[in-house]
């Protein structure tokens, strides 16, 4: 799933992959492809981790893990990290989901369940400024529930704001209409897809989906 | 002569009232005062308002705070973390209230109350939870929610470097929240790694000028959060 | 009148200074005082004007005028220069005026002439945003007309913003009950003031005034 | 490979359309991107509304622009200058419009702007006549206008050095409003004086990072305004 997202990141993008797998989003982008990562704790030119014993606790990414910065990089503080979000400048995110609905919203915060701590970070200003929000998940839960859905039931990041997903199973844009499948995983059926989704797919493919 | 330093972290924080809004720099551990929020532990103030991104992890510094029992509310917006234990159980317990604020609100509404700006409009949150209640409005066919700037009594802040005037510089991504708050707190408190003599800062790299801070402190080998606690640490 | 207010100026003060007679108020702190100069184009730390020859035409103060940086200086961009203004940051802004009311609204921007170019630049932030706003002014017009009136006529920069007014035959206060004398100018009684004045002074001073 | 960098003023400003919105840099001369100006009087895009503390000297720079009969409306706080004599005649004969805005104001619209928030809440201008017909709220007990976020089509702007990323460091107070009008440009472009290296650029003392700059060009040598006026200079 990382792996074909990657192939969307153009040459040139400022993007924000969220914690988990879509940190794995920068590991596959093509060769010849200079792409830029913002962490919103505050840089622009985030690189890999450091080399064990190298790295500084105090350079870390939004998930508190140590990273390097890249030649060209820049430091700022929070609010111009989150002008950067908000103001629209970031090309692309990359979440992850607990729902998409077929309208675009996105449930990625919170579970609802009333004993939980609520914790949202910067899931919301995210969603709400970026240019393109990609989302990466299973294409359902561990218990076969549908994750693409008519509307969701959890607790929403945001409105109508998830351009494209990539599950195990297919590539699915988010159009006016509905869900559109783009792209079908290798052996894998437009109808099995459509088994394991709580909406209604529309075909789309270039390859015959 | 101006001169902003104070002797020691107990002396920078001995005036902080109970009932303080407290706003205290840092993401994680990058850029967390350990050692000024120490000297807070040990001043005793409590039934503190306490304005930070995340809750602190294991039992130093912000999380020693919380279990000391010293802080009513949280104000943050992402108060789970890996080794976050302390305040889930306070929080259940009912003893620490919590105000969630998406993170990129939080920055800027703190970056409002240090700018004199009350009140501004942000797209982020709405049609969630967090937007509920919030007072909307429609510009340019877009919703946004009416969110206020955010003050505090005092910041506690971490520098890599500052001089007699409070003028800072950070390090790294330990920046993050610390330039907004200083701006934000009627009294910036900032512990820097080195107290450097005036005029050693280059005018043109200073992130943190000094109108916003009140006091500096050498605290030259500042603890590590994620060391402390894998040693196991616990304050005090 | 410079002279007079540099006594107000205290150690440790953010100050700002307008342009034209309060940029003399610099001149005459008394020695061991260190104060701060902000300059609302982006920076504090302003010093005095540069030896001939040594200047940078991009290092000058709000007047457009070229200074020098003090050690201590810093400089920044005009968003976070205002937020020092409008956040209440600056401890002293001295300014000029057309009119002072005895509520203490100022007008200093404007005199309403249908053909002139209005121009207000930072001055209805300073009053709307530094803690004490100080006014340095000649006590009339040179036609005779008072400067310090009941209502000022001329369009308002703020409304009830001006703390104390120095001028060349007194200091006075802007009070709740209106303008009361601090002090006189030698070998100028309070009669003369009031008789210069277009409000009704409200003696204070310790010299008898 | 990101590179930013175009080889001429003239191929950085080709296409600015009639009818845009141009935020330029610069507080006075500080920080006036001249030459940058000066390609887009060659261009010959017209009917323009220009944002800018001033409205230039002489007849060069900004005050060329106007002379041109390019503006027909300035965003500015102050334009009037000893050397302005460009502005108020074709102000007078109602060439060109004027939208006056206390600088704080126009400084933290363009921010705003740059930073997704539509609109905020401000203490400046009230009870004045640049308050008059603005909506007004009172937080507090104190009374407050709505002011609107400003962004614009393009942003021209002066830096001291850059890099192909387009990361941006400046020259002292030309600073200025050049890093909120990077923020709040679609199209951003800067001269440098100084092209560098990637990698070059301290990544603690970037003031505009790259993010917010789609086009850079080499600009040596500068003219200083007050020189070029001084010099009786009139461009074209």
């Amino acid at each position: 799933m990382a792996q074909r997202c990657a192939l969307d990141i153009q040459n040139g993008s400022y993007v924000n992959l969220g914690i988990g797998i879509p940190e794995r989003v920068a590991a596959y982008v093509p060769q010849g492809r200079e792409v830029i990562y913002h962490t919103e704790n505050g840089m622009l030119g985030m690189g890999p981790p450091p080399e064990p014993g190298t790295g500084d606790p105090e350079l870390i990414n939004a998930g508190k893990q140590q990273v390097t910065a890249n030649p060209g990089a820049a430091y700022f503080h929070h609010a111009d990290s989150f002008a950067m979000i908000r103001g629209g400048h970031l090309d692309v995110c990359v979440l992850g989901a607990l729902q998409v609905s077929e309208r675009g919203d996105l449930a990625n915060w919170s579970t609802g369940a009333p004993d939980a701590i609520p914790a949202v970070g910067g899931a919301m200003d995210l969603v709400a400024g970026v240019k393109t929000v990609y989302v990466i998940t299973q294409h359902t839960t561990r218990d076969g529930e549908p994750k693409l859905v008519e509307s969701c039931t959890f607790p929403l990041t945001g409105l109508g704001v998830v351009d494209r997903i990539y599950t195990d199973l297919a590539v699915i844009d988010v159009v006016e209409a509905g869900f559109q499948v783009v792209e079908l995983s290798p052996g894998v059926s437009f109808e099995s897809v459509q088994e394991r989704t709580g909406a209604k797919l529309i075909p789309g493919g270039t390859d015959g989906s | 002569m101006i001169n902003k330093e104070v002797s020691s972290v107990a002396e920078a924080v001995a005036d902080i009232l109970d009932g303080a809004t407290v706003m205290i720099g840092g993401f994680g551990e990058a850029g967390s005062p350990i050692e000024l929020i120490h000297a807070l532990i040990d001043q005793g103030a409590t039934n503190l308002t306490v304005v930070n991104n995340n809750t602190g992890t294991g039992e130093v510094g912000l999380a020693a705070l919380i279990k000391a029992g010293r802080v009513s509310t949280m104000v943050c917006s992402y108060p789970r973390s890996a080794n976050s234990k302390v305040f889930p159980e306070l929080y259940r317990s009912g003893h620490t209230a919590l105000e969630l604020v998406p993170q990129g609100t939080l920055a800027e509404r703190i970056r409002a109350g240090g700018a004199g700006i009350p009140a501004f409009y942000t797209p982020t949150a709405v049609g969630t939870p967090l937007g509920e209640g919030v007072e909307r409005r429609t510009f340019d066919d877009r919703d946004y929610l009416l969110v206020r700037g955010l003050t505090a009594d005092v910041a506690l802040i971490k520098g890599r470097a500052a001089d007699r005037h409070g003028n800072v510089v950070y390090n790294k991504t330990a920046r993050n929240f610390s330039p907004l708050m200083a701006m934000a707190a009627k009294t910036t408190i900032v512990q820097a790694a080195s107290v450097v003599p005036i005029g050693e800062l280059d005018p043109e790299v200073v992130v943190t000028p000094g109108i916003f801070v009140h006091r500096v402190v050498a605290v030259p080998n500042p603890g590590h959060e994620a060391e402390l606690v894998a040693a196991g640490v616990s304050y005090p």
